[in-house]
This record gives C-alpha cells, structure tokens and sequence, in this order.
C-alpha cells in the first residue's frame, strides 16, 4: 500500500469523520473551492458540498463563534485557521467562551480548532508559532500535535469525536516531509497518551511535532558515543502523559524537555517542573530544557537556525545530562 | 422594510401576557434590590429598569423553541421564553440550586435542551460581543440540522464597537443566517455617552456596513418593538437572513446598582421616566379595552405573589457545595447544570391552561 | 504623613507621571469622566484635559492599536483596561504588534496595559482573571505585579519610564486594603528586582501579589511551630529575579512556589522549573507549587475558596517540605 | 463629498514623476519575480500587478513627511514615501543590510523617523487589520504632539471583516483622526470573492456604520485615485477627521506566486488585462501632450535602470549575522534597523534636482 504524507493522513481522517457522522462538518478560510492554504481540505468542497465545508470571511473570532455556536445545536464543527498565529485573533472567544462553556453552564462545546503550526519554513515571526503553552494554560481545552503520519490521522479522528474543544496543531515542516503505511481498516489514536519512539537507559528526551526528528538524529549519533536515549512524543500536549513520562524518568534519572516554542513560559517549563516534583527522587541531575530563543521567529533561514534548539545542541545538552 | 402590523394579530390573552411578562420582569429585579441591599446579592445587581419592554416585546416574537441569548440587562427575554424568577434568584445570590450551580453570575447561564421542544437559552460571557458570532453559529447550526429555527440575540450601544461585533455581523450576513439582533441604544455604556461610543446617527446604521436590514424603533412602545422583531423573525425564518433592530431606550439606573450615575442629566431622567415602557402598555391596555383596572392589578398581583414565591424558594436554597469546584471542565463529570423551563400564567405563549399560578410554582 | 492605600498610591505614580511629562496620557473606558471602575484614575480628566485622559468606545484592540501608533509618535500612552481579563480582546495586537516591534523593525513601543486582575472578591469567571503565563511567553513584553501601595507608585512611575511595553497588573483585592506610609520625596521602584518580605532559613516561599499576604499569615502560623520562611515577592513577573529567588533557596533549601492563576502552565512552572535547573544542587526536597485548580473561577464565594491556594494549604505544604 | 480635482494642479514634473514610480513599482515587482524563480527570494512573492496604480496614486497625496502603513500589496506607496528599492530587494532576499536586518519578510519594516521631516512608515504586521487602529493612533499621537500630520493606510475587502478594523475605523470616527484609509476590492482575499467576504455591493459602504466619509473611484484611474486620495487627505489635515476610499481594482496575479489562480475565471482577467493602470496613465499622458513616446521611454529606462542596480546592490549583500538573533527584543540592544529615505529622481515631491539618478544611487 502506498506511503501516506502527515497532511494527507489528516485529510484521510476528516473525510472518514465527515463521511461517518453528518454533524461533522468544515468551517475556515479558503478551505472550500481553493482546497486550503496548504491543501489539507482539498476535495472536501466538491465531496461534501459548500453547505458543510464552508468558507468564511477573514474573521476568526466568527469562525470560533460560528463553530461554538453551532456546536450547540449538535454539530461537530471541525474548524480551520490559515496559520496557528491567528489563533491569537480569536483568543477571546476561544479561551473564555469555547474553554468555560461546560464548566459554567454545563453546556459542553465539541469542536476541533487545527490549524499549521511550527517553523523551520523561513515564515517569519507570524507563520512559525507554536502557541501551545498559551492553552496548555487554559482549562477546558485538550491539545494534540502529532508527528507522524499514522498519529496524525489517529488523532484527528479521535479530535473529533471528543466531546470537549480540541486544539489540533499540525506541524507545517512535516505535512510533506513524513510519511507512514497507514492500516487500511479503520483506527483511533487516544487522546491523553504519549508514545516511546526509542527505548534508551541513559537519558529521557521528552518532546513532540517536529523536535521529534531532531531528537531521533541526535539519539543517533549519540548512540555511536554509547549514550542510549528514550525518547518520548508527547502527542497529546494538554492533558500531559506523566505517567509516560516519570515511568521512563525513573529509569534513566536524567531528563530532557524539547520544544520549538520559545523557552521562557513554554510547556517544557511545566513538564520540567512537574518532573522536579513528582519525579524528584528519580533523578540525578537537574531536568533541562532545550528550546528556541526568548525573541519572536526570525525570517532568515541564518536566524532561524539559530532560534531553534539544533540536533547539536540536543546532543551537547543530552550528553552534559549523561556526564552530570 | 415592511411595515407590517403583526401585533394587530395579537389575541387579547397574548396583550395581556405581555403585560405580565413586563410587571414580572420588573419585580423580579426590584426584589433583587431588595436582596440586594440586604447583601444577600453576590456581587453586582444589573437593572433594566426602564427598559423591561424592549426585552420583552422582542422576545415575545420568537416561538416557543427558538434561541435567545440575552445580556445581563435582558431579564425580560429570559423569563418570556420560560426561565423561571427562582434560577435568577438562585443565580445572584450564588446558590448551589441556579443553573449553573454558583459557579457564574446573574444572567450567565444556558439551557441547550437534547430535543426540539424547549426554547435554546444561550448564556452571556462578560466579554460583550461574542455573543453575536455564537448566535450566529446557532442560527447555522439549526440550518445544517434542517431546523427552522430563529436565533435572537442584543447588543448594546457599546457593544457594537467590538470586533466581534463586527465579525459576527458580517459573516451572519454572508450566511444569510436566521438571526435577529436587539440593537439597544440606552444612551450609555457604563459612562460613556453615545455620542462617544459612535459617530453616526442612529445605532442601526451599523448594519449598513452589512448590508443587514434593519430599522430602528421606540423602545420604550413594547408594540412597536413587537412588531419590529415578529417582522425580523418571520423574514429570518423565511431564509430571508438576518436582522438588526435598533431600539431606543434609556437605562434608568446605574451601570449597577453601586454606581450613583452622576454623569447623567436630571432633565434626561425626567423625560425618559415620562416615557416609562409599562406605565404605557398599560395605558395602551386600557384605552384598547383589553383589560380593566381590576383584571390589570390581578394579574400585577399574580406577578408580585409568584416574584415573592420564587425569591423565597431561592433563599431557601443552599450554596453549592465546595467538593463539586473541580468537577465537570471535561465531558464525563457528573454536574450537568440546566434551567427548569415554566409555562406562563396565561400560557398562550406555551400552551398552558390560563390563569392560575404557573405550572411549577403549583407543585 | 497620612496613610496611602495601594489604590491611591498607583493614582500618584499616575498623577506625577503625567505633570512631570506631557507625554504621557491615560486611554481606556470610562477612564474620564467616571474615573475608571474603580476610580485609579478619578480626578485625571479634572486635572489634564480631555485630551490627555481619553475615554475610547468598548474596543480593547482600539485602545492597543491607538497607544502603539501614539506611542511611534513618541507619545507615553498608559491604556486601562477594565479588568485585565478583557486583555483577551487585544491579544493579537499586544502580543504581535506591540510586543514584535522593536524586533522585527527596531520600532520600540514605551508603553503601559495596566489594569485589575485577581480574585477573592466573587468577580467570577470573566473578572478574576490572573494572566502574567500568557505574557510571561511573550517576548517583548515586560510585567509587573505590586503587592504593596509602595511598590504601586513605585513600579507605575517605572513602568511609564520604561522604553518597552509593560503590562501592569493591580491585584483588585488590595486596592483598598493595603495602605503604606509613602515617602513625600519623589521615588522609582526599578522593575526587575524582586523583594524579600520576610527573612527565614528553612523554606523559601516565592510569590507576588495578594498571595503575599496569605504567604505572610502562613509564615506567622508556621513560627508558632518554629519553621521560619523566607518570603520572595517578586514584584515584577516578567523578567523574572532569578538572582534573588536562587539566592534564598541556596540557603533554604526547600521551596515553595505559590500562585492564584490556575496551576498547569502557570507562571509557577516557569519558576519551579528554573529553580530545579539552576538551584538543583541546592534543594533537598522537590520544589512545590501550590496554585489555584485548573478550573475557570468560579463565582460562589463558597467555591471560590475552595478554588484558590488557602494559608491552611500553604502551612500544610510548607510542613511537608521542611519534613521532607 | 466634493468632487475636486486636485489632479488639475500637478505640474508636467509631477505627472511624470507618478509615472516613473509606478513603473519603478512594476519593474521591482518584475525583478523580484525573477529572484523568486531563481530561488532567491526566500519564503513568498506577492504581487501587486495591476493595482500599482492605487499604491502610488493614493500615496503621493501625501506630504514627504506623513505617515504611511502599506500592506504587503502596496510597494508603489513606500517607494513614493521615499523607500529605495534596495531595501525591498534586501528584505525578500532576507539581507543583513534589510530595514529588519532578515528578521521580518517582505514590506514588514518600519521607518520611525526621530525628525520631523522625513516619512514616517510603519510596517503591517500579518495579521490583517491591526494597521487600522494602529494608524487611528499614528494620527492620535500627530495631534497629541501638535502636528498637521495625516496617517494613511490601505485594507483590502478580506481585511475589512477583521474585528481590528471596525474598532479602529469606529475610533477614529468618533475621536475625528486624520486618517485616511484606502480599502482595496481587488476581487479576492486569497482565493475567496468579495461575495463571500460581504453582501454589500460597494466596499466603501462598510464605512457608513462609522459615519466616515467615503467614496468609491476607479482604482486603475490613477488620476481618480489621486483625487480621492488628496480631498481625504486635506479634509483630514483641516481636522475634519477620517475617511475611506474604495479602489475598484483587480489583483491580476495568484494571491502569492504558487497560487496558479484556478478560481479565476480567465474573462475575468482579460476585462481587467484592458484596464492595466500603467498602460492607461501612460495613453493619458501622451495624450495630455504632457510627455511624447521618447520621454515615456527615457523615464521607463530610468527605472528599469535603477530597478537594476537597485537589486544588483541587494544581491551582493550578505545574510544577517546569526550572533545578533538574541538582539534587541527590548531596549538598549545595539539593533535599531531603519530604512533608507531617499529622492526621487523628478525630485518634486522630495525636492531633489530633477531628472538624473536618484541622489542615494549616485553616491
Ligand atoms: C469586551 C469588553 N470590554 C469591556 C467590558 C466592561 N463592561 C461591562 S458592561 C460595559 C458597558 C456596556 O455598555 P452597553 O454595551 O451599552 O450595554 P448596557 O450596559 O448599556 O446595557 C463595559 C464597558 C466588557 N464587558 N467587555
Ligand atoms: C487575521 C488574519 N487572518 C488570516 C490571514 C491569512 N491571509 C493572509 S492574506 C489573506 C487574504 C487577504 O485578502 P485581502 O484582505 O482582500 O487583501 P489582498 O490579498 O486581496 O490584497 C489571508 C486570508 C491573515 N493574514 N490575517
Ligand atoms: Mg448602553
Ligand atoms: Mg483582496
């Protein structure tokens, strides 16, 4: 069977969703006749007709309100942002009517808001963000990055089908760059649970989206020094996996939180500190994290690199780790 | 815009029903002062007074499932569409029995039944103007499942200078979705005046920028605000798409109850208390002959009796109970707060037997 | 000398700020002729005109985008939003214009978002907000959060001094019940130190805001039992006073770190987990935080307690540490 | 709205000067999209083929040393104000020597000049409509400092149903800003129509729920747009406050250089294709006999000859130094990128000595 991309395995999902329940349905900007900006919905328009894949003015606080509102009714509105930065044109209406919804009134708002995120693409500091942090810190919603194929269908999928608000982050570097043989009878992949993408003693690289790859390059040349790395992918980003987590913190005692959001107030500090506490006795060294820069994401490929955390680093910082 | 006269349809026991609707909704709040002052009220006490027809009248346009999302000023449209005093009551003074089981305040609370018979009440955040992309999205919602059903929603003269306003308006307008928006012009946001809320003339030329219908009425004529709105509802539900009805009135006391309102005018207040919206209806009953003195002060009994009966079971009530603070921000916890829907006194609107007490309040 | 409340006090460091230089003026609703919500900037109109005391329509992304433009001109715009939760309606623009500028163009935005946050008083879901983790992720932005009147006058004339965007923060509950004696000589409180508030040796408690105050009583109770804490207040939350937080656990030992937004990805993580990266040899016992529940606030005076961190939740963590 | 036309008082040197500036605004677009086909041009290419004419057009309404805000459409309006295309060239190509320093793609730079006699540009962020109120600010702190300065900025027919532009139009409206704003219906926004952006049929009409004053021109009529742009742009100076102008236009290119247009309907194109703004301007000046065939091709050389040079000087430039990506994301770093003003080889808006190489290109 033919290798999936992460983006088509994401559209494979919306349309087995759409085509199961006909309350699910695709709201957005350009998803309809042009297929969206990065052809995730293409086809969706000619499948389902414009009544359930429809496009919308440039306003992002309608598209939230549109799918909330809809959510009401019954439907399962699966809702998308052009670029995860314009998440922040909807936050209102997102973190305080979507998020508070159940918890105030009982009235629970299913709906997935997905959108690209990520850099690594020369996009600049309003096309790279990885806004995670801000809605890790928001109860009442969930969110998923997946970084493979198989996941990324998985995930969509169960996304949907959540009876809560799901924040779906679709890493824009790996839409075309990764690929999976993807089962031909039908899956779900869990939201809530982290997956070991390596088995290692010698130190835990926790991390997710596209920070997996790097992290898999530097295991690999430091197995050549014989430092073995576990490496987990977070997948569900908020609720966080500790039990994953502190399960392979307690093997190796040393530990390595990776993100490509900015480092200060990123979701590593939370797993850090987290680890710190709950995994204190586990561990014989400090629980680093490696992230980008504290500055916005700068446009030139020569900035950018030095912006995000480099397979060089990881395997400096792993190795300190593993000397420590 | 037609200028149909839809309130002319009205049958004598709907006049009269409106007249309760409006008495009710004032001694509700006037008891909430009562509580109020007796700090029995958590937090802010948000009137309408003066303005009790506007909400009234409008939603009285809507069918007896359709949705509405009120703000907190629009008490009136709640009770009409059969939210009973008692889940007010219960909701100000933070009880474990309101709605939303203490956990938000006056009028931020929702009913979104499973099936098609119940009204849709959709629940206020504070931050004004989302209210109208997310009625929006229920009037799109109900078109995608096949529902005729009519999304009514308000907005203040301040409210309209939000974004989400705007986006909402807008993409209701592109949608041609079935929604109706309260445009309430009450010549103040907290402080601030209409005149520094917004350059034009009348509120209702905001839909201008829409291509929205819209009209704008004398609030404070509850027939008149009928009209308007049964109009806007029946072209909503005929496909015909959204509208904005501007109505003008004027908030008679504070932002809140705390604030003195000194930034008003004395001989503003005066001609508004001129135009009172309930001593007109009932004029307007008497002169139609659709009731007498003695008929009009039963049923101003009636309300007063069940206002007094509903806050007395609200007192009654408990707080909420502090092990349930962590439940039900995800599916699957066990607190599903709802709103015990009533049927009027008159029952003409929801089909119960006329006069006696209402439905609930009997038990 | 009279008694100035923390209220008064920030109306001063206003009032001084804005006769000492004509730039700076004060933007937001019902700022005016009602004085603000709660009054911080009555009489302002009064004594500077309408021109410098500017009353905007209920657009919050307005009041941004007018103090931005203004503050390119040159202009020193200090903005009020009513409660600082409705900083979510101007998300977008003061996280990516104001906060990016200088960045991305060199374009530098010397201004102040100053407004009410915090609970404790049954402002309910939408007015208790505590939002410093959104910002404390933004790069770009600085914020500051007083805890007493002194501090008020202080961190507000600096604030406005400040050549950077500045959210600052006034806790609602201490307005009107803390109160200093305020020197008659003109002052400045430089944002990014933190304070000690109480000297101990065997926990160090690190907080800001009105969980000070409750910090203070749990020291008071914890003295009986003979466990002396230190108290950090951190004044300015962003950037953070690593230095002094390191200092004091370097001789504690044992740290607690205490915060009313809610707990997961709160500001706390940040802390916590520096503190297990940077102090780790330090610490004999994992670093605490205690937090309000990852729930939106709730309303009812009886949850909303049971909602935030209590003096008795903090004694009995501040026990278990020093015990650990 | 007065119909002058302020276009009868430009001298012979100033209707020339429009032309070799929208020229200059194609042959650099023209340039770029060979650097974008060499691969040169890091990230996307957006092109504003077939509305230079607005750009340039509305911008030279204004005095050297007004404010502009261009969108990533309106090149012709910055190099007016005086921006060298070198600065362009660097950015696209990601340059240390670009007005960020590689930090910020495209037209995203600003120029805060600390004088107050050059022009003041402010650089859009992504995200659309944040421009709108950000100017209505640019204009706030003019008056705040005493200066006659009039604010200008554009918004296409996707930007307008941004919540950002109705709070910052209303804004500006009640606090009566000099602000002008130019709104482009270019037919698209990305792929979606103007039909499914609003129902309204001119997108001035978004204006009226403001109570700006607006109007609609041709936006291929240089001279039209010129008009238009100048009324508004002296109503504003005398402090009669805000006003938008729609420009009907026709975005003849994908919405960035991958985009293949498919949506497009390919009579669509050719109706505009006959309209060319460039092509026309250049018909009106012959046949106001203000220029003959040999001076249109001695200006035309001119640009494309600086256009050259212009790109050759970016070329040879090298990337930014990755030691500075810490930098100055607050105050006291050593980073304050600024832009490059310089004159126009007509001289007349930047009064420079007519004719011969702009001043900057001869050093
Ligand atoms: C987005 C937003 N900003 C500010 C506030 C604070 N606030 C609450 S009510 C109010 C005034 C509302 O005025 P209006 O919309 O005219 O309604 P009215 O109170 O007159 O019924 C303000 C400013 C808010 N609730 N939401
Ligand atoms: C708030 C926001 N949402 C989405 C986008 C993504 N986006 C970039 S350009 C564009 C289309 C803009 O259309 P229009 O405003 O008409 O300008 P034009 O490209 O036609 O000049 C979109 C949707 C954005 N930049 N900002
Ligand atoms: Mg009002
Ligand atoms: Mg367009």
């Amino acid at each position: 069977m033919a290798e999936t991309t992460y983006l088509e395995a994401i559209r494979q999902g919306l349309v087995e969703e759409m085509t199961r329940d006909d309350r699910v349905y695709a709201i957005g900007e350009d998803i309809g006749a042009y297929g969206g900006a990065f052809k995730v919905t293409d086809g969706l328009l000619e499948r389902f007709g414009a009544s359930r894949v429809i496009d919308t003015p440039i306003s992002e606080t309608a598209i939230i309100g549109a799918a909330i509102g809809s959510a009401y009714l019954g439907m399962r509105p699966v809702a998308e942002l052009q670029f995860i930065d314009f998440v922040a044109c909807c936050f209102n209406i997102l973190t305080n009517f979507a998020a508070k919804s159940r918890y105030r009134c009982g009235a629970g708002v299913p709906m997935v808001v997905r959108g690209p995120c990520g850099g690594g693409v020369s996009g600049g500091p309003f096309h790279s963000g990885n806004p995670e942090a801000y809605f890790l810190h928001t109860p009442g919603l969930k969110i998923v990055e997946p970084s493979t194929a198989y996941d990324a269908k998985g995930l969509i999928k169960a996304a949907i089908r959540d009876d809560d608000p799901v924040l779906f982050l679709e890493h824009k570097y790996l839409y075309r760059r990764v690929k999976d043989d993807l089962p031909d009878e039908e899956y779900v992949v869990p939201i809530g649970r982290a997956a070991v993408r390596r088995q290692g003693d010698d130190a835990t690289i926790v991390t997710f989206g596209a920070m997996v790859l790097a992290a898999l390059d530097a295991a690999e040349c430091l197995a050549e020094e014989d430092i073995e790395v576990e490496i987990i992918d977070l997948r569900t980003l908020s609720p966080l996996d500790f039990d994953t987590i502190l399960e392979s913190v307690a093997k190796t005692s040393k530990v390595l939180v990776l993100h490509e959001a900015q480092r200060t107030g990123g979701i590593g500090a939370e797993i850090a500190a987290a680890i710190a506490e709950r995994g204190f006795e586990y561990l014989d060294a400090p629980p680093m994290r490696l992230a980008s820069k504290d500055t916005p994401t700068p446009y030139s490929p020569v900035l950018e690199a030095a912006f995000r955390p480099s397979v060089e680093q990881i395997v400096a910082t792993v190795r300190q780790l593993v000397e420590y | 815009m037609t200028t149909a006269r839809p309130s002319g349809d009205l049958s004598r026991d709907q006049r009269l029903e409106l007249y309760y609707y409006v008495r009710l909704t004032r001694d509700v709040e006037e008891r909430l002062a009562v509580l109020y002052r007796q700090n029995k009220v958590v937090g802010g006490l948000y009137r309408s007074l003066g303005q009790e027809g506007e909400s009234v009248a409008s939603a009285y346009a809507l069918a007896e499932n359709d949705a509405v999302a009120a703000l907190i000023r629009n008490l009136g449209s709640v009770l009409v569409q059969g939210v009973r005093p008692r889940a007010v009551f219960a909701q100000y003074m933070a009880k474990g029995s309101s709605p939303t089981r203490g956990r938000d305040l006056n009028l931020h609370f929702s009913h979104i039944p499973q099936g098609e018979g119940e009204p849709i009440i959709v629940g206020p955040i504070s931050m004004l103007g989302d209210l109208i992309p997310v009625m929006a999205g229920v009037g799109l919602g109900a078109r995608l499942r096949g529902r005729p059903l009519v999304a009514m929603t308000y907005i203040g003269d301040g409210g309209t200078s939000t974004g989400a306003f705007h986006e909402g308006m807008n993409f209701a307008a592109v949608q041609k979705l079935p929604l109706v928006v309260i445009a309430e012009d009450n010549k103040y946001a907290y402080s601030t005046p209409v005149s520094q809320q917004m350059a034009i003339a009348q509120i209702d030329q905001r839909a201008e920028a829409y291509g929205v219908s819209h009209e704008m009425v004398d609030g404070n004529d509850m027939l008149a605000v009928y009209d308007a709105s049964k109009r806007a509802v029946d072209r909503a539900r005929r496909g015909e798409g959204p509208s904005l009805i501007g109505v003008d009135t004027m908030r008679m006391r504070g932002h809140a109850e705390h604030d003195d309102m000194r930034y008003v005018s004395k001989p503003l207040l005066d001609a508004w208390e001129a135009r009172d919206p309930i001593a007109r209806y009932r004029a307007q009953l008497i002169e139609d002959e659709l009731a007498n003195e003695t008929e009009l002060v039963e049923i101003e009994t009636m309300s007063r009796t069940f206002t007094e009966e509903e806050a007395a079971l609200a007192e009654a009530d408990p707080p909420p109970d502090a092990a349930t603070v962590g439940d039900g921000v995800f599916a699957g916890g066990n607190l599903t707060p709802t709103v015990e829907i009533v049927q009027s006194p008159f029952g003409v609107k929801r089909g119960a037997p006329r006069h006696g007490a209402p439905v609930e309040a009997q038990r």
